[in-house]
């Protein structure tokens, strides 16, 4: 057996497969998961305070992927440190916590909470929130706002912090280098495209939200292309997200210069899509007669 | 209620098919696993090679310990490709899911409301009532004599067409006569009337789902207590006043053709 | 029959679905096409001088897509308008070139030598090419650089010039705003997006130009956000592209706020595509009792 | 050479199927218009309901007047969806496209050298080459034995192996002889070698294809005088020695199992 363990952004995980926000609940719900292969689980994204989400139809499926609004519904930090943290203290692998807010300071409010709280592994900083304090735009598309949210966050905590990047925007290479200089331990690459879909009996939009977050196989070659930028952008380990379905998708990824990756729509449509890929990545190595995961062939021209 | 049961993922062959109304189709696909343990109102969301990239949820319509049954229209891309399958075809199964009816021993009378394709769960329902003891009047109704799919169970059954073709004619809800338990399965309009004339009732609403396993809150079904419950998890059936009925989309196809 | 027929951008159309750039050559080569449905065409984009192209392996099938990197081969503007331009001067359709620069300079030229010349209705401008004098970034990325694009070429021509926005930028409506402000008769939306797919055997891209552009039903739903959104910051029309393979696609961009829409990758799967939109487009209107296409309800919510 | 024909669009069923070696089959589909006026050389595009974006090239194999016959294995995802089809499911057939060989009278001996897969347009050639009244030498190459598709036509048929199980140990190219005429198909490894013998010889070659009628330019084909072809309309057949084989993607699935 070839050595998949890696270690990514402070902690060292025993495969390069974690689940990706949203789409693992809180680790807690889904049937028939084969956690051995799990290298760690983001939880679904947190506020402060608990909200209660964006009203039906919430979701809808799109050629090779889906559009979702969920709005961040969630119980907020201390219904999540009371009823799931305890949980997660007692698994085998590490659980970072996926954390939003409207301010930098709420950022930094919801890790200073977390912090230290057992079953609590690091944060992911979710930036593709909108800036209320700046008017409503995101703190992703801007390499200011980024930074200072994850200053905000880093000065509150002394676990690991990721920073999820959104992939709106024109040079990801330019945030990835302010967030990394800010402080951040590792980047994830990258969370969802917005999109729009129509319903052609109500001509209206089909999201009651209007817009929402496409995800899904259509969207990897654009992940795999944003990641690889974010890796020759910075130092820092940058973990790969987008359409990862198998082992062969995954595998573009750690090619393309990433550490490691998370798998998201594809539990939806599997619940044991991350045993599937973590196994297949392994099956790989042996094949090539890699000993271990770092062996793997890196494409980074760094020119 | 029944949830917390065991899930199954199943590789499932298709065993048979056939028509049982005009465009309507009954698939049975081999799940003993899922066919042992399954209760009425529960589903299995099912995915296949070449699909589309979600899974699509389905009521079990009936089981024989060996294989469960759904049943469909081709309404879009998935069930248009379902129905072009053939026995011996492998459909992945994962189920059952959700909370079912819940029916336990007690009342004396149950009415089953079906619309249209609302009829997929009640076969179950009908067995698991009359198992119970409790009698059962089945109330199905379709908008003609055509569409309304006859395959029937439990003491008395009642048809009723909006166009008057077959039975009462007017809507299963107005041809339904009253009793300690009700349950009902339909388009989401058709639920909504049957809130306002039995808040008690049970019924099992639509809604998109994502996952199907309650991961993805994608599901949403909004409660008139506020906020939002999970129609795969808390769901899909629900005690009717439960639900904030006019926020619950009711223009989903399965609902509009139902 | 309703009436198909849409004014875009300073020309009447015999109906609202044209042919994309690159797809559809330049009118000559495609079989069995049925050209009663076409309502114009933009030919494949030209330079000045005549471009070799990038070195194969040039496309790779994503999911719901493809990625491409033609490198704008083509024979020069000279060659058009000796070869190309008579052939269309007979048509019954008008004809966009899709025209390309390093320089705002050079885009200028080549429209200056294109116009009047019989044949050529009116310019398609592609912003999507690297900027040669600002370091090789994106005209289309810089609202400046865009509009100096578009005021150059429109110097020159009294033709409809529209211009065709990248969807990588952060807010395609500052872009829109820039061209239309510097004289464009209607903007197009969208370019493909930058993707890259890795060859898990020789680990390095399987493009040798390791990018390309994505396209396809894929990116439909972020391609009408992207055309909703530029329909919404502008008054002048918008064109929607991106995956539309059937009339329900064409539509969703037609509620979502476009004039009119090109068609793409799905000529290469049926080249009968456009004729098949066209006609499932006319079958709604009829179906839902519309006169006129004019009479389809849109959804542009300017709030 | 046979480009200008007129190209059609036919909605085809498959109407048989056939192992012609390991993992080797043919599909013969009903395409009366593509049949009658093919040549040897060209191409058909093949989509189908529910199947990869793409279309994928295959060359025809052989015709009978109403059916058209394509070669192929399961190398990716379109052709294993192939694969699992049935007679009666149809495919959507454009062509023919390209130009083929386009064989005259004249010469006196014809050698065609097929690779593997590369056996895929040859029955025609050799058919083409008899009714001119050319002698035809059919040098036919594989792998081993069971990869060898031993269907054959014309004067002369010789088999080659890499590892010697059957015929001639070696490649298809070492076990040629001279003639007028070279024709040859198959990885495009094989094919810079052929070029290197005979730089006259007319040589089917393989690219990705994003249209295959003309409009991508993502068939690109690059020539030794500078500059790329497309494959689709130009090719796929060339003069060997036009081709700057140096830069011609030789890693294609079809090529590398071929
Ligand atoms: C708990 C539950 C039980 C169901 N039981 C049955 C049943 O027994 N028989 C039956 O015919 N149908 C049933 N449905 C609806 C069935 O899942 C839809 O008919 C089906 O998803 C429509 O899919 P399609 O691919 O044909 O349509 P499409 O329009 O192609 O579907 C497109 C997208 O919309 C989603 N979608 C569309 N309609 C629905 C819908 N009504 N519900 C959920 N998602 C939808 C699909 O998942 C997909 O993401 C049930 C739905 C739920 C939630
Ligand atoms: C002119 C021509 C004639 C051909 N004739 C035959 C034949 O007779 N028999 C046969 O088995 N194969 C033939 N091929 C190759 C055949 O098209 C590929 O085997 C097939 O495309 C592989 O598809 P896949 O979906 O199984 O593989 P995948 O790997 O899933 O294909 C993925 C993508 O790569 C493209 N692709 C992959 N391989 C090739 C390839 N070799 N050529 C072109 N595109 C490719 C596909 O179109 C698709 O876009 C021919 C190719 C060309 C260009
Ligand atoms: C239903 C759903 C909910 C999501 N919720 C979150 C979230 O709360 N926080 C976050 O950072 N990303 C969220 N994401 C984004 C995913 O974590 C991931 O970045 C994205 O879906 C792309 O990966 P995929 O294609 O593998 O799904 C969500 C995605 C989906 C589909
Ligand atoms: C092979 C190919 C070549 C293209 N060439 C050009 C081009 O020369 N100029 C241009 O502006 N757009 C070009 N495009 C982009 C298309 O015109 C269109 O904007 C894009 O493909 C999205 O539409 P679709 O999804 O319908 O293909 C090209 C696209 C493809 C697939
Ligand atoms: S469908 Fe995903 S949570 Fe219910
Ligand atoms: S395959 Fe499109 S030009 Fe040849």
């Amino acid at each position: 057996m070839s050595d998949m363990a890696v270690a990514v952004g402070g902690v060292k995980l025993r495969g390069p497969v974690l689940a990706a926000s949203g789409t693992f609940g809180y680790g807690t719900e889904l049937p028939v998961l084969e956690r051995r292969a799990l290298a760690g689980m983001v939880s679904k994204g947190i506020f402060l305070r608990p909200r209660e989400g964006t009203a039906p139809p919430r979701i809808s499926e799109t050629p090779s992927g889906m559009l979702n609004a969920i709005g961040l519904q969630g119980p907020g930090v201390d219904v999540l440190i009371r009823d799931y943290a305890p949980k997660w203290a007692e698994w085998d692998f590490p659980v970072f916590v996926n954390i939003n807010g409207e301010s930098a300071l709420e950022y930094g409010e919801v890790a200073a909470r977390l912090d230290g709280v057992p079953g609590v592994a690091g944060f992911e900083i979710n930036i593709s929130c909108p800036n209320v304090e700046q008017g409503g735009l995101y703190f992703g598309n801007d390499p200011r706002a980024a930074a200072a949210v994850t200053e905000a966050v880093r000065k509150r905590t002394s676990l690991p912090v990721w920073v999820k990047l959104t992939p709106m925007v024109s040079d990801i290479g330019v945030i990835a280098r302010a967030v990394e200089a800010a402080g951040a331990d590792a980047l994830c690459a990258i969370n969802t495209f917005v999109g729009m879909s129509i319903d052609l009996n109500a001509y209206q939009p089909r999201l009651s939200f209007r817009t929402g977050g496409l995800s899904g196989p259509a969207i990897r070659p654009l992940a795999v292309h944003l990641a690889h930028q974010a890796a020759l952008a910075v130092r820092i380990p940058v973990i790969g997200i987008g359409g990862i379905m198998r082992a062969e998708d995954a595998l573009e990824f750690l090619v393309a210069g990433c550490a490691a990756v998370q798998v998201g729509t594809a539990t939806f449509v599997n619940p044991r899509a991350i045993a599937e890929v973590h196994d297949g990545i392994a099956a790989f190595l042996e094949a090539k007669r890699f000993t271990s995961l770092t062996d793997l062939p890196r494409y980074l021209p760094r020119d | 209620m029944t949830n917390g049961g065991q899930v199954f993922l199943l590789d499932s062959p298709i065993t048979a098919k056939r028509e049982v109304a005009r465009d309507m189709f009954v698939l049975a696909v081999r799940a003993p696993e899922i066919a042992a343990s399954v209760r009425a109102g529960q589903f299995v969301n099912i995915g296949w090679f070449s699909g589309p990239l979600l899974r699509r949820p389905f009521s079990v319509y009936r089981e024989d310990g060996e294989n469960i049954e759904i049943i469909l229209k081709a309404v879009g891309e998935g069930t248009s490709q379902l129905l072009a399958m053939k026995p011996g075809d492998r459909l992945s199964c994962l189920g059952p899911l959700g909370h079912g009816f819940g029916l336990e021993a007690g009342p004396r009378r149950a009415v089953l409301i079906s619309g249209g394709l609302g009829v997929a769960p009640m076969p179950l329902a009908a067995g698991e009532a009359t198992k119970l003891g409790i009698h059962v009047t089945w109330v199905h109704g379709a908008r003609s004599s055509d569409e309304l799919c006859t395959e029937s169970q439990g003491h008395e059954v009642v048809w009723a067409t909006d166009d008057g073709s077959k039975g009462f004619a007017g809507t299963a809800v107005a041809a339904a006569p009253d009793a300690d338990v009700v349950l009902a399965c339909g388009p989401n309009r058709m639920l909504a009337a049957v809130a306002d004339r039995w808040p008690e009732a049970r019924v099992a609403v639509e809604t998109y789902m994502g996952c199907g396993t309650g991961v993805c809150l994608g599901c949403a079904v909004p409660l008139k207590r506020g906020g939002y419950d999970r129609a795969c998890k808390e769901g899909p059936v629900y005690r009717a006043a439960d639900i904030d009925w006019p926020s619950l989309p009711s223009h989903l196809p399965y609902a509009v053709t139902a």
